[in-house]
């Protein structure tokens, strides 16, 4: 099996399926001729024609607004906001139209889009390169969200994401785009060549909208996360000594709380772990849902190790960004207590 | 004042030209006499519309003769049709108004005095071109003879809303009559109408989109969108604006009509741009197939300003006696479309007092039989209405786990 | 002192502030000559004139985009939202500017704006005449999320909005405009006239903005809640006998976590109750607080009783709405468990 | 095809007329020769600049003559003053794009060939006259005569950085030289202006705003509502878009500048509107000292379509050959704004080649001294920068129990 970078499996995701379905077209800022900033769609455009990949004017609600409307003709539209920072403009379409089209209109109409958002933080990109704003999604019913961590996720779910006749919220952390990030910023990364997950099928297959991965089976403590966190968690468990069950969300609503639920009964622990801010972040559903489905299995209180309540700072970025040593804290809190 | 020291800046506001108690001023409007304005050819320059977007064009003279370059070719047949049409929805909205104050609808608004607009411009569209509504083109749907009752039984909300119970009343959708469902947020129609005209165009089809927007709207953002993504990509779309002078209390002014036109907008976004009368049947069909004409040949989209007048009230929560002359329709230099029509037709020869007398007395009866079809399925005063269970679907295709456990929480 | 409706009370706090501060000006769709869709601005343009009580166009991206211009001119403008259901078009405004001119800036711009909107349903208004976005607003850092219930409140926090040097994101409950609704639609209202937080002085005074109102004492469950779920919970605690502690938040966010605190460490037992959609609703954020401060003194699991994670329907409005059987058997789960 | 079955639709995407590799066909910019346009009285209607919004306002000839009706009344110690800022925002610039080359800054954007429209419009403002500016307009701080040292201590994102490290490098606030704190989001500074130059006319103030916004970024909604507001209200604000030919590798035709122009969106919105050769120093005075008397006095908003060439990167994380031909700029017929005025200066006597060599050294060493002064406050890369703890600062006016707590469990 090949392997790719994230980039190449998001890319080979919309290859696959624009030569299999002719309803999908991609667009977006910078998305055709040269293919987006982050390179995600090189390629395409000369491949497929303009008609099919093209570039669009720097109007997220036009953006949206369109591809709705073209998902009432019949496509698929597959639409990048360039960075999730900038999805704002665009959430009147998004929370009054994409999520309600079909409630509303009883069926008649839907709204099969694929929005893709690179997020989050690590890259220096100050306040508005940098946001992660899934709570703001996950709050709004008839959205699908979804994160991946890894290229093999990213493919997989990405595909599952255009096939499906809810509209998906696609964000990627940007940070994995070239390896799995374990927020030790002062190390190299280790390519995705090197990592077991940055082996991506070449062809057509899909991963589960509405499933979550164990991605690190544990006994103390059962660690809710997703993104770039999962890695940091990783370095964060190996760090702590703690023996957390990390467990990668992957798609952050609809939600696979079966998982967690069982993850925590077993550990009786819990710890909630993201980059965004911490109030009334997704951070905050989680802690809601474990304390209502285990509250007479919890041990401890569930532990949120997030970002802070401030905008996200240029030269603080590593005092902001919750690394492996404010994650172990975290960890370490979740077990001292009882 | 010296001149070192400028004079103090002032915010303007504008104001319309009448209050309650007063008469408005209607020569803000800058009228065109009937058949004055040329006609350029469906494959005119943009920018060379500049001239129609100031102008506005009128075929119906006040003597009820059809003149000038844009009179269109319409059989009696068709004209009578529409003047049906027209009668069918102020009929029909008359009728609402006293079920809604009998409290049988919980809301209702109604489009006395636009029903030209709507009306001839569904009869200047092929079926499948696809319209993109506001609350005010129910016209659009009686002139694809929508079976009332199902109108009704979504405006009572009852046991056969087609919308189940989901919407207000008059947010219908109906994909089978080419009519996209209506938002309650405004102008978030209008890039969506595009869109549909731009998937449309990438797979080659020959179906058009027409987008609907009020004046006060089109100070939304997605009106700009709308245009800027319509010109780019030479969208097959009619943008239509629907300048009705009033934005609930609010005068046009407000949403930038002083000084310019709505039409106007178009000609910078590089869209050819028409300022029709919207009284005027014969006009909006004219100006509607020319629209559809350019779109439909690859020559991309045309805004058309129709001017107007709500002559009844925003809505049934509202009341415009408190923010503008009672009396104001009757001043309006625009007239009433549907007399208008009618003395055309009575012009020709083709229709009569007579005639019209009966045609409104059919629809009155016909309207009367729906309505007692209708209030038999129900409503939401009586509670018979879509069940509590049927509100957790259509939120995503499939049901959630979430939502089953929020149903049984419910109970139901 | 004279008692005035919720509408009164809050056109007093603007006609006291215009007379007051030559600063204040105030705009919105309707807002001017009309006096507003619900009249709370009635007779203010014609006692300060066009340049301070006026119009807007029907753009609410422009309505808080020119207030930020407003803004760091020095003027504090207070504008009105029609209904909470369409800020959408405004929240990059909102989130990008508004929320984060002063930290971006160093504090050399600030944003002393008050955006008032009519929220919460029980009118029969359907989708989008019913929304509570509060979530929306609590997970923003640098804004102020404020909702009062009952027209002594609303004067006195709409003053120290006005007068406050952050944004304030002022949601009124607009069920409550006429009377203290519990839920029971098919019963009249009390009008404000004869309760007594309908009582309220004719001139300045402020209530504060960063403190919750225990509006019922009670010893057996604490409640959380805020707008027109504070009369809900009243009835439900009536009609369900629990001896329920209600805690009218007031102040979203920053909030009033002592007063929570104390309360729940004294009952044990907490449930939280709120118009809007359940899923990443403020509710969740806390219920992760209360877990976090006071998961040794909880008894039992934190309830939620919330709006549906649905679109607010029209037809199945009490379905929907979280009226004072569901809230009473929320109450009585919360007291069951052990 | 028969006339019953139409031609398929086509979606049209517009493509710039050179990729890497070929030769750009400038003639789409649509140019007039200098001294060419006319210039209206500054009460002239919006309506009737329309011929202006199309044309291209010139001052400055091939050979340097200044020609025609707008040529502005400057001395030629305004000028000199001028052509010095210029290079010195063009020194500045190529000296940070090295020390970001070597790791220095994180990050930068230069304004390389649109010079002269910041340095130019902020001669012909009054101080207390605010500016509402993108991330390319650093000559208005060049014009104003900013410390390097201290924009350079926001640069290296330092312990002096006065935006205390929160934002990327060139995000600049300066209250007190008349610039508005740069937002990372497209367009948002458009209706900010607009409300600020509405409250100078609350007040009855004498001070008018200026805001600015690029090709690419006006397709944002921000823009049209910009629009609207300034046109509703008559604000005392002028609109300013630096028509650069790109937005990163977009060209303006995907913005919707093919067949009209960006000048022409005022047109219909009812502001007065002229399009203008960026690169020459004396038209941008002279056309934005029109738009900022017509304001002051109370005759509303203009909107100024600057038509130059971003002949740099978009920033230092763009390469444009990969997208237009790497020799671009040298083709480009509007020239180099340094080059022109100086040739200009020459030509009246009143400057030499040795003087221009002599300034850009004294520029240089001055630009040196103050990096050097800079970098010993240290930079990011060496860890200098605010506190951690001053990251909680300045969310609110005073700091609220949960972000003392967040900072004590971050053990600041
Ligand atoms: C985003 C949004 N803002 C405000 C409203 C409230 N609203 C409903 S209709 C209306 C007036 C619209 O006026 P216009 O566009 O002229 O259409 P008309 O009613 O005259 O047909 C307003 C302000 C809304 N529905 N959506
Ligand atoms: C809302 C938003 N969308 C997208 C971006 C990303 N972005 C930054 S600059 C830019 C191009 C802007 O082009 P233009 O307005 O022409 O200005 P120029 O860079 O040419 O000066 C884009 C797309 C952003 N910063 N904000
Ligand atoms: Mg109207
Ligand atoms: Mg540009």
């Amino acid at each position: 099996m090949a392997t790719m970078t994230m980039i190449q499996a998001l890319r080979s995701a919309m290859d696959v399926m624009l030569e299999r379905d002719d309803n999908v077209v991609i667009y977006g800022e910078d998305v055709g001729y040269f293919g987006g900033v982050f390179r995600c769609t090189e390629g395409l455009q000369q491949k497929y024609g303009s008609s099919r990949v093209f570039d669009a004017p720097i109007s997220e609600s036009g953006i949206v607004g369109t591809a709705v409307g073209m998902g009432a003709y019949g496509l698929r539209p597959v639409v990048e906001i360039q960075f999730a920072d900038y999805f704002y403009p665009a959430t009147d379409q998004i929370v009054s139209e994409v999520a309600r089209l079909r409630y509303r209109s009883a069926g008649e109409f839907i709204a099969p889009l694929t929005i893709r958002m690179p997020c989050g933080g690590g890259i220096y990109g100050g306040q508005t390169h940098s946001q992660s704003p899934e709570a703001f999604f996950t709050h709004v019913c008839g959205l699908r969200t979804v994160m991946p961590s890894n290229p093999y996720d990213a493919k997989g779910l990405l595909i599952a994401a255009i096939e499906c006749d809810d509209p998906v919220i696609f964000l990627e952390p940007k940070r994995l785009y070239n390896g799995p990030f374990d927020g030790h910023h002062d190390r190299p990364v280790t390519p995705w060549s090197k990592h077991p997950l940055g082996e991506v099928p070449e062809g057509h297959y899909t991963a589960p909208l509405d499933s979550a991965a164990v991605y690190r089976p544990g006994t103390q403590l059962t660690v809710l996360t997703y993104g770039t966190m999962v890695f940091v968690a990783e370095a964060a468990a190996l760090e702590s000594g703690v023996d957390a069950e990390i467990i990668d969300l992957r798609s952050l609503w609809p939600l696979d709380l079966d998982t967690i639920v069982n993850s925590v009964k077993k550990t009786g622990r819990c710890a909630v772990v993201h980059e965004a801010t911490r109030t009334g972040g997704f951070g905050a559903e989680l802690v809601a849902l474990v304390q209502e489905h285990c509250f007479y299995h919890l041990e401890a209180p569930i532990e949120r190790v997030t970002g802070w309540d401030t905008p996200y700072p240029h030269a603080q970025e590593w005092a902001y960004f919750p690394g492996p040593r404010r994650v172990a804290e975290g960890f370490k809190r979740a077990m001292e207590r009882k | 004042m010296s001149q070192d020291a400028p004079a103090p800046l002032r915010l303007h506001v504008p104001e319309p030209t009448g209050r309650p108690g007063q008469h408005t001023d209607f020569s803000y409007l800058h009228l065109s006499p009937a058949g004055a304005v040329r006609r350029p050819p469906i494959d005119t320059q943009p920018v060379d519309t500049s001239d129609l977007a100031f102008a506005l064009i009128r075929v119906l003279d006040d003597d009820g003769n059809a003149v000038g370059p844009w009179v269109p070719e319409l059989t009696p047949e068709q004209l009578r049709f529409g003047l049906r049409a027209m009668l069918k929805t102020r009929l029909f909205d008359a009728r609402m108004l006293i079920a809604q104050r009998q409290k049988k609808l919980s809301f209702y608004m109604q489009c006395l005095g636009e029903e030209a607009i709507a009306v001839a411009h569904a009869l200047a569209l092929e079926p499948g071109d696809m319209n993109f509504p506001t609350y005010r083109q129910q016209g659009l749907l009686m002139a694809r003879e929508v079976p009332l009752v199902e109108l009704m039984c979504q405006l009572f909300s009852n046991e056969r809303d087609p919308m189940k119970g989901r919407q207000l009343p008059v947010l219908y959708s109906y994909r089978k009559y080419d009519f996209f469902s209506i938002s309650g947020n405004l102008a978030t129609q209008m890039p969506q109408a595009v869109g549909w005209g731009m998937a449309s165009a990438i797979k080659g089809d020959t179906k058009i989109a027409s987008g609907w927007i009020g004046d006060g709207s089109t100070a939304e953002a997605d009106f700009h969108t709308a245009l800027t993504f319509a010109h780019v990509y030479r969208a097959p779309v009619i943008i239509n604006v629907v300048n009705n002078q009033w934005a609930i209390s609010t005068f046009e002014a407000i949403a930038g009509g002083e000084g310019t036109t709505f039409a106007a907008r178009g000609i910078g976004a590089g869209i050819a741009s028409l300022r029709v009368d919207g009284n005027d049947f014969l006009a909006v069909y004219a100006a509607s197939r020319w629209a559809a004409d350019r779109a439909r040949s690859n020559l991309g989209p045309t805004l058309i300003e129709w001017v107007t007048y709500r002559a009844g009230a925003h809505s049934t929560s509202d009341d415009p006696t408190k923010y503008r002359p009672a009396d104001d329709w009757e001043h309006f230099p625009l007239g009433d479309p549907v007399a208008r029509l009618k003395q055309h037709l009575i012009k020709l020869g083709e229709w009569s007092e007579e005639q019209h007398a009966a045609t409104q007395q059919a629809l009155e009866a016909e309207i009367a039989a729906a309505q007692k079809e209708a209030e038999s399925y129900g409503s939401l005063a009586d509670g018979h209405v879509h069940s509590a269970a049927s509100m957790f679907e259509d939120v995503y295709k499939d049901m959630p786990a979430h939502l089953l456990r929020q149903r049984q929480e419910l109970g139901v």
